[in-house]
C-alpha cells in the first residue's frame, strides 16, 4: 500500500544534511496507509501551494473536552486516509524525560491506532500524536490513561504546563522546575480536560532568567527562578578564565547591563545591590560563579502571540516569591487567585495579558493582594491621567 | 480485544520515572557544566558524579520507526534514559563516560546529526504547516529543512556571536516562538478574504464574526445575510476566518512569507525582545524557498561578521541602529516595516539623532 | 484722539532691525563660546568679535515698567540691544567689552539675579494659572516662585550634573514644557466632574461633549437632556470641561498637583524623552507648597549626589532603573505610577532581570 | 486706587530671592486699576484653591480670527478692573530680540490700553499682554499693527513659529534658524490670521540637536538643523582640553550614543559613519569640535501635549533637507504640503500627530513624495499585520 504517490517535490527534500521529515512520513507510510495519504495530500500542497484540511470539528473522549484536535481533509475521496486525520495530545512527563521502555509503549499503541507519525514535542509541550480517526479515540485513551498516559489541553482550557530541565540538570535552576510544573499539571488536571475558561491559559516554568522553556514569551503565566543576596564567586575559577583567553573585563564587566562588576586583573567584584540577576556572567562563567543562597521565583504574566491585537511579553506581577516548599502552597493560590480574576472578567477569547490591557494591572493585583512595586514597571506612566479610587483618598 | 480499562484525571507519569540514577542522586545539586564538543557537553555535580549529554537534531516530526531506532541506542549507551529539549532535539544522557565515544560513533555512522550546543544555532522551533492545519498559508516543515540544509554547520560545527534561535510559523497565530526569535519566518497573507455568502448565512455567527476583526474592517451585510469587508481597513490577519471558515483567506498565489529578526527571551544582557520585520515577503517557492533561505543566510552572515561576542542578532542590531541593519545587509526598506498597528507611537523615531 | 492706520498681514518686524553690529557683522560666523560665570557667556566669532552675553532672571510676569528699567541698562550697557530667551530669561548683548563689569555690577546692585547658563537650573517654563487661565487647577507663577526661593542658588552659583529643566502646568493641557522636563510639576484633578444639567443643555452641542471623552465616560442622558459620567471610566482629564464649561472640573478641595520627572528634549547622548510620574499628588498648599518645594528639593539632591557628569535627571535614572529611584528618593510607589492609559504595555516590565 | 486690596498670601510670594511675580502686578497696579483687581482676583484664588476665570469668549480684531484670547471675570461685580481681561498676542520677532526704543513703544501703547501686565514671552513664543477690554482691541491693533507689529496666531490656525537664537549667537547653528522662522511667520499670515485649520498648528526651529526651542516637542513641524560629512576636528585644541581637567575618555567617548569614537590620550579619532550627529561631543569641546560642513534640518512631525491621548514627540519625516537658498522653496513646499495632507484629513480638534497615528505613515510620505527609509523608524513593526496597496503589487 504504501508508495501510492509520486511525489517529486517532496523528494526534494529528502536531499541535504538535515535530517528530514520526508523520510520520516515516508517509514511511517511504508505500513501505514494513513501516513501514505498524508504524503500525497502534502506533496498536493507544495505543487498547488495551499493546504486542504479544513476547521476542525469538535471531536474527543468521553468526559474530555480537551486534548484532541479534531482535523477533516477537505478532498476526503482523493486521500481517504486522511480524511479523518485526528490529533491526539499525550501529557508529556515534566522536562520531557523518558525511558526507551516507555517510549516504545507508547509508539506501539499508536502504530495500532494511529498514522505512525508523531511531534515529538508539539509547542505547547505535549507528545503529539498526528493523525487518527474519530473511531479510534475512545481506544487511544483506554490503552494510554490505564498506563498512566493522560491527555493534555486544548480548547479553553488550561493548557498542558512545560518546564525547563531544571534542577535535573542543570546548576542555575533556583527552583524545582520539574517539580512545580508537575505540581500544576496534576492540581489542574479537571480545568486541563474539561474547557471551561474564557480562552486558552498557559503555564511555563523556567528555573532561571535564561528561561529554556520561553515562559516569559509563551505563557499566560511565566514563573521564573532567581535569588535575593550576592553572587556566590570563586575568585579561584575566575583567575583560571581569564587564564585560558576569556576577556573579563570585555566579555563580562562591559556587557553587565547595570555595570556593578569590576575586575581588577586578578580578582572580580559584584556590587550585589545593584545586578538585576540577568544571569550574564553567571552564564558565561559558570565555574567561577553562582546564583546567591534565598532562592525563588519570579512571577509575570500575560505573554501570547499576536493575534489579534500585537503579541505580549509577560509583565513582572510578583517580583519575588519562595516556591522552595514541597507542595508550593503559595504559588499555587497565587495561581488560583490569577486565573479566577481572569475568569470572572475575561470575554471569551480574551488571554489574560489583552484582560490586563482593558482593566489595568490595579485590578489584578488587588485581587490577588499584591501592592505596587517599582519592579512591575519599566518606567511609570508619563501621561498625567490617572484614576483615584475612594481607597486611595481613604489613606 | 478488549480494552484495558480507562482512567481519568491521572495526569501524566511523574518525572521521577525517567530519571537516570546519577541524576536522582544530584538533582539540584549540580555545579557547573562543559560544553565538550558542539553537541556534548558534561554535567558535573557537586558529588563529583558526571552526566554526559549528547545532542541530537530531530526533525520533530517523528516515525515511531525512528523513535524506535533512538530506543535502540538509549538502551545500548543510556541505560534506556533519554530527554528531549524544549527545541525539539533528542538529548541521550550517558552516566558511564566510556560510553559516551563509542555512541557518538555510532550516531555519525548512522548520520544522525549531532550538535546545537552553544553559541550556534539550534534546532528550529516550528508549526504544523501543510501537514496539518487548516490555517497554514505555507508549509512549516519543508521551510525549515530548507534552511537548515543550508545552515546545518552552524549546528554541528561553526561558532556565532552567541545562539541564534529560528523559528517559522506557518500563519500568524504563531504557534511557536516567531515573535521573540532572533531569525524567523512566519506566513502572512496579502489579500483580502473572500466571501461565500451563502455558508457565511448558514456556518457563522454573524456578531461573534465582525466582533473578531481587530481593525473593524467587517460589517453586516443585510442583504447577503453574510458580511462584508472594507478593503483599506483589513491587514489579512485572517481571524475572520479562523472564527468563520466561508471567509477565505487563503490565495496561493498571494499568499507567502515574512522574515522577522532580532528577537529575544532570556532576560541576560538586555531585556527580552520581540521579533521586528526584517523583509515583509516572499512568494511561497517549494519545495526550498530559495529566496527565503538566501536571505536568511545574508543576514546571519552580516551578524557573524558584525556582531560582538555574546552579542545575540537582536543586541546587535540595537547596537548599530536599525538603519545600520538596513544597510549593512542590503534589505529593502518599504512602507510595511512602518508600524501602523499597536506599536506605532514607540516604533516611530523621536530623535534628531540617527545615522544616515 | 484719532487711531494711526491699520495694517493687516505684515507679520513681525524682521529681525535684522533688532541685531546689534556685531552680530550682523558675524552672523553664522561663530567659532565658539565660553561661559565666564554662571551669568556670563561670550561669543567669539570667525573673525576674532566677541559678544557678551549677561543672563537675567525673569519672573516672565513682567510690568511694563520693569520692562522700561531694563530698557534702561540695555541703552546704557548694549546700545540698547537685548533679547529673551526660549525660557523667558533676559540676556543682555554687550558688545563692548569693557561695559561688561559694570552692567553686572548695577545689575546686582539692583537686585536682578544673574545666572542660568551652563549646568544648572535657568528658568522655570510655565504657564497662567490663576493670573489668567479658566482652566487652571493651581497657581503656575506661585509655585515658580516658591521653588525658586528654594533652589535659587542653582540658577546663580552651584553645579549639577548637567542643565535641569524645570516647568510648571496648570493643567493636563500642559502650555509649556512639562511633559519633557528634569523635574516638572502639573496641576491635576481627582473627582469626576459635576455636571450641571440645565446649562449643559442650554449651553453645549452633546455629540461633540460626549466625543471628547477619550475614555469614552460619557453618555447621554435623555431624561435631563444632557449627560451623564461613567464614574469608574473618568480619569479626570478636564477635556469634557474645555468643551462644555458647565461640566465643572474644579474641586478646591481635591484639586492638587502631580510632579513628573526625567523628561528631556535634546538629543544629545540619549533620545528625548518624556518625563514620567514621580509622585501622584500633593494638595494645594499656597502661598508656598511647601511639601511639592520639599520633594523636588529631595529629588535633586539625590539626582545631584549620584548621577555622572553631563548625565541629565532621566538619563541618570534609566541609567540606575526606575526601581533605584524610587528606593533612593524614598518615594512611595502607588497604583497610579502603573500606566493604565495608552502606554500601558510598552511601560509594564518585560524581564525577569530588575534591581529589588 | 491701588493698593485696593488686602493680599497676605500674596504679600509672602514677594519674600524670597527669586524675582517676584506679585511684585510685578504691584508694580502695575500702583497706576493701573485693572492690574490692582487683578491681584485681588489672585488673593481670593489663593485663599481659595480655585480660579475664577470664565472660558473665553470669542473676541478680536476686525478681519482677523485670532490673536486674541477672550477673558471673562466670574465676579465681575467684585473685581470690575478684570470683568474683561483678554490677552493679545503680539507675534515678536524671530529669535526675540529687541531694541530699547522699540520695547518702549510697545510698553507705551500697552499701559495706555492694557492692565500693564505682560509675559515676555508666552510658551509659544509671543510677546503676551495680559489683560484689556473688548473696547480697546480695535486700537490696540490700529496702534501696534501701524508700527510694525501684527497679532500672533490663536485658536484652530497656524501658531506663531518660533526659533532658536541660531546663527545670531550661536556656533552649532546649522540652519539660518531665525531666517526660517521669519520666513514662514511671513508666509503663512493667511493662515496664522484667519483660522480654518482643523486645529492648532505649531512650527519651531532649532539650529541643532540640542534644540533649544524644545521643537521636537512642541511643534506639529519640528525643523532641526544637522549636518552630513565629517565633524571637524581641531587636535590642538583637543588636547588643550585634556590638559584642562576634562576626562575625555569618560565624559566623550564613553558618553558618545554609537561609540564612534576613541581617543590615545593626545589626539580624538570619530568614525564619522557611525555617527548619529547628537551633538554632544561637540556640545562639550565646541572648541575643539565642530560639526561637518554641508548643512541641512531634520524634519519631524507631530509632538504636541497630553490631551487628550497621550502627549507625543515628533517623528521624522524627512532625515535631511538642504535649507540654505534664501526663499527656503523645498521647505515652504514641504510645509504646505504636509499641512495640506492634515487639513485634508483631521477631523477637528485633530492635531497632525493623532492624525498620522490613526492613518499611518504611509500617506503622509505618499502626500509629500517621500519614501520610505529607516531612519524615519526607531525600529521595524513588531507583528506581522500590514498592508499591501495595489501599487505595491505593481512593483
Ligand atoms: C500543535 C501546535 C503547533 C505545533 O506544531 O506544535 C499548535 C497548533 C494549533 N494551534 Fe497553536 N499550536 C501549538 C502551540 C501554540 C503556541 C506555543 C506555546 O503554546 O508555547 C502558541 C503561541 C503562544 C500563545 O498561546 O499565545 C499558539 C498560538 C495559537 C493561537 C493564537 C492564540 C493567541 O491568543 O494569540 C491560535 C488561534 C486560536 O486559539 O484560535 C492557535 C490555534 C491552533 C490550532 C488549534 C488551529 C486553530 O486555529 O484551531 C492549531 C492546530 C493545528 C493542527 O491541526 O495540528 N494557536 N499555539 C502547538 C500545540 C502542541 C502542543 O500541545 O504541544
Ligand atoms: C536543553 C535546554 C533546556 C531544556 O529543558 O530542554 C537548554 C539547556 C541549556 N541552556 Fe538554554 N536550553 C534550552 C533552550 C533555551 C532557550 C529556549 C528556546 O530557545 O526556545 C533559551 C532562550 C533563548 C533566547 O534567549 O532567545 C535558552 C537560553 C540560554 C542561555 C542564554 C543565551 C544568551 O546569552 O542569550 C544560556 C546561557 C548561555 O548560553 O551562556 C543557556 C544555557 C543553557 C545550559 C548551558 C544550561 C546548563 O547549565 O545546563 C544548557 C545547555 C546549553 C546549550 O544548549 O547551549 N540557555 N536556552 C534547551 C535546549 C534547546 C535546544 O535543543 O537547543
Ligand atoms: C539662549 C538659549 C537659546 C535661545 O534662543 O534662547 C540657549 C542657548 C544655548 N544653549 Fe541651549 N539654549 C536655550 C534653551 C535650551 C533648551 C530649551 C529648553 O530648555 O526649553 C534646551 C533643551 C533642553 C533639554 O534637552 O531638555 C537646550 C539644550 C542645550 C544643550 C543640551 C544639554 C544636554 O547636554 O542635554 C546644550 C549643550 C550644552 O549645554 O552642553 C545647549 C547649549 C547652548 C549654548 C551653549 C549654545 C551656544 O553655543 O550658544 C547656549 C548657551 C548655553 C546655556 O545657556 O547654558 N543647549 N537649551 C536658550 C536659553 C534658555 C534659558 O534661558 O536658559
Ligand atoms: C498663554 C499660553 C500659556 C502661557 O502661559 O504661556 C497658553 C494658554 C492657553 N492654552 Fe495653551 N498656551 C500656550 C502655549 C501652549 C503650548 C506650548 C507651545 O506652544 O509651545 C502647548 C503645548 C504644545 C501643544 O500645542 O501641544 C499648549 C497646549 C494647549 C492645549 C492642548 C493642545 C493639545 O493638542 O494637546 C490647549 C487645549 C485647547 O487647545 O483646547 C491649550 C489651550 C490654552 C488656552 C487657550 C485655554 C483654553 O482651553 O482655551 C489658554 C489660554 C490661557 C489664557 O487665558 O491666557 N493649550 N499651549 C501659551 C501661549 C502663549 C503664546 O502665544 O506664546
Ligand atoms: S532556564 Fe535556567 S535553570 Fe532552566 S535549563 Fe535553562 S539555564 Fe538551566
Ligand atoms: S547577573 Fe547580570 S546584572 Fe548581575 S552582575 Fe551578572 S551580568 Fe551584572
Ligand atoms: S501557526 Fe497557524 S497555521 Fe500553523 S499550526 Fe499554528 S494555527 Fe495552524
Ligand atoms: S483578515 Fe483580519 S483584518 Fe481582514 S477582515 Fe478578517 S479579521 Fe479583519
Ligand atoms: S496649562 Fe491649562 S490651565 Fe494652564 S494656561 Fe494652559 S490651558 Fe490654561
Ligand atoms: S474629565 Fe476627561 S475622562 Fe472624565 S468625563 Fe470628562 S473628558 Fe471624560
Ligand atoms: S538649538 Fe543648537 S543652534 Fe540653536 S541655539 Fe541651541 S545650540 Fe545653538
Ligand atoms: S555627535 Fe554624538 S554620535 Fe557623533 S561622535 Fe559626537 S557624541 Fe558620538
Amino acid at each position: 500500500m504504501a508508495g501510492k504517490y509520486k511525489t517529486p517535490m517532496l523528494d526534494e527534500l529528502e536531499k541535504g544534511e538535515w535530517p528530514s521529515f520526508i523520510t520520516e512520513i515516508k517509514k511511517a507510510a511504508k505500513n501505514n496507509q494513513m501516513a501514505d495519504d498524508e504524503l500525497g495530500q502534502l506533496e498536493k500542497s507544495f505543487q498547488t501551494k495551499r493546504g486542504y484540511w479544513k476547521h476542525g470539528g469538535i471531536v474527543g473522549v468521553l468526559g474530555y473536552g480537551s486534548g484532541v484536535i479534531g482535523r477533516y481533509h477537505s478532498l476526503p475521496e482523493e486521500f481517504p486516509g486522511v480524511a479523518q486525520f485526528h490529533t491526539y495530545r499525550i501529557n508529556q512527563p515534566s522536562g520531557f524525560f523518558y525511558t526507551a521502555a516507555a517510549l516504545r509503549e507508547i509508539m506501539d499503541i499508536w502504530d495500532k491506532y494511529g498514522s505512525g507519525l508523531t511531534n515529538l514535542h508539539g509547542s505547547t509541550g505535549d507528545l503529539v500524536l498526528l493523525g487518527t480517526t474519530t473511531e479510534n479515540l475512545e481506544a487511544l485513551f483506554a490503552e494510554y490513561s490505564s498506563r498512566g498516559w493522560d491527555l493534555g489541553g486544548s480548547g479553553s482550557a488550561m493548557r498542558t504546563p512545560s518546564c525547563c530541565v531544571g534542577q535535573a540538570r542543570c546548576e542555575w535552576a533556583n527552583i524545582d522546575a520539574m517539580a512545580i510544573c508537575n505540581h500544576m499539571t496534576q492540581h489542574f488536571q479537571d480545568e486541563l480536560h474539561r474547557p471551561a475558561f474564557p480562552y486558552k491559559f498557559k503555564i511555563k516554568v523556567s528555573g532561571c532568567a535564561c528561561d529554556c522553556v520561553a515562559a516569559i514569551a509563551r505563557a499566560d503565566l511565566s514563573i521564573i527562578g532567581t535569588w535575593k543576596g550576592d553572587i556566590q564567586i570563586d575568585q579561584a575559577e575566575v583567575k583560571k578564565y581569564a587564564g585560558s583567553g576569556m576577556d573579563i573585563q570585555k566579555e563580562i564587566v562591559e556587557m553587565c547591563p547595570t555595570a556593578c562588576m569590576s575586575f581588577d586583573g586578578s580578582s572580580l567584584t559584584i556590587n550585589n545591590e545593584q545586578c538585576s540577576r540577568c544571569m550574564h556572567c553567571i552564564a558565561k562563567m559558570t565555574k567561577a560563579l553562582r546564583p546567591g543562597k534565598e532562592k525563588g521565583a519570579s512571577i509575570l504574566v500575560g505573554s501570547k502571540a499576536p493575534i489579534v491585537v500585537g503579541s505580549l511579553i509577560s509583565w513582572v506581577l510578583v517580583p519575588f516569591i519562595k516556591a522552595d516548599d514541597d507542595d508550593f502552597a503559595a504559588l499555587t493560590e497565587l495561581t488560583e487567585n490569577i486565573i479566577e480574576w481572569w475568569d470572572d472578567n475575561a470575554k471569551p477569547r480574551e488571554r489574560l495579558g489583552e484582560l490586563i490591557e482593558v482593566k489595568g494591572m490595579r485590578p489584578l493585583l488587588e485581587a490577588i493582594g499584591m501592592p505596587p512595586v517599582p519592579q512591575q514597571v519599566k518606567e511609570p506612566r508619563k501621561d498625567p491621567f490617572f484614576f483615584w479610587s475612594e481607597d486611595d483618598f481613604a489613606k | 480485544m478488549s480494552l484495558p480499562e480507562r482512567q481519568t484525571d491521572v495526569g501524566p507519569p511523574h518525572y521521577e520515572k525517567f530519571l537516570p540514577p546519577v541524576i536522582k542522586k544530584n538533582y539540584g545539586k549540580w555545579k557547573y557544566h562543559e560544553v565538550l564538543t558542539p553537541g556534548t557537553m558534561v554535567h558535573v555535580a557537586e558529588s563529583g558524579d558526571e552526566l554526559y549529554t549528547v545532542r541530537v537534531a530531530s526533525p520533530r516530526l517523528l516515525s515511531t520507526e525512528t523513535i524506535r531506532e533512538v530506543c535502540d541506542l538509549a538502551e545500548k549507551y543510556c541505560d534506556g534514559y533519554l530527554r528531549f529539549t524544549t527545541r525539539n532535539n533528542i538529548e541521550l544522557l550517558v552516566s558511564d563516560k566510556s560510553k559516551l565515544d563509542p555512541l557518538v560513533a555510532e550516531l555519525k555512522e548512522k548520520k544522525y546529526m549531532i550538535g546545537g550546543i552553544g553559541p550556534r544555532i539550534s534546532n528550529v522551533i516550528h508549526t504544523q504547516g501543510w501537514v496539518h492545519c487548516h490555517g497554514a498559508c505555507t508549509d512549516a516543515s519543508g521551510l525549515v529543512k530548507a534552511v537548515m540544509d543550508e545552515l546545518h554547520e552552524y549546528f554541528t560545527t561553526k561558532e556565532l556571536p552567541n545562539k541564534v534561535r529560528l523559528a517559522v510559523a506557518c500563519c500568524v497565530n504563531m504557534c511557536g516562538a516567531v515573535h521573540v526569535s532572533d531569525i524567523a519566518i512566519v506566513a502572512v497573507h496579502r489579500k483580502v478574504p473572500v466571501i461565500d455568502d451563502v455558508n457565511v448565512g448558514k456556518q457563522c455567527e454573524i456578531p461573534t464574526t465582525i466582533a473578531s476583526c481587530p481593525t473593524s474592517a467587517i460589517r453586516p451585510n443585510p442583504k447577503t445575510k453574510s458580511v462584508s469587508i472594507n478593503d483599506d481597513k483589513c491587514m489579512y490577519c485572517g481571524n475572520c476566518f479562523t472564527v468563520c471558515p466561508p471567509i477565505n483567506i487563503h490565495n496561493p498565489e498571494e499568499d507567502g512569507v515574512a522574515i522577522v529578526v532580532g528577537g529575544k527571551i532570556g532576560s541576560l544582557r538586555t531585556d527580552p525582545k520581540f521579533s521586528k520585520l526584517a523583509i515583509p515577503f516572499f512568494y511561497n517557492e517549494p519545495p526550498r524557498w530559495p529566496k527565503v533561505v538566501d536571505a536568511i543566510k545574508n543576514i546571519l552572515n552580516v551578524y557573524a561578521a558584525n556582531a560582538r561576542k555574546h552579542e545575540r542578532v537582536g543586541e546587535w542590531i540595537e547596537r548599530v541602529g536599525w538603519e545600520e541593519f538596513f544597510k549593512l545587509t542590503g534589505i529593502e526598506f518599504t512602507f510595511q516595516h512602518i508600524d501602523d498597528f499597536t506599536f506605532m507611537r514607540d516604533t516611530l523615531r523621536t530623535s534628531a539623532a540617527f545615522k544616515y
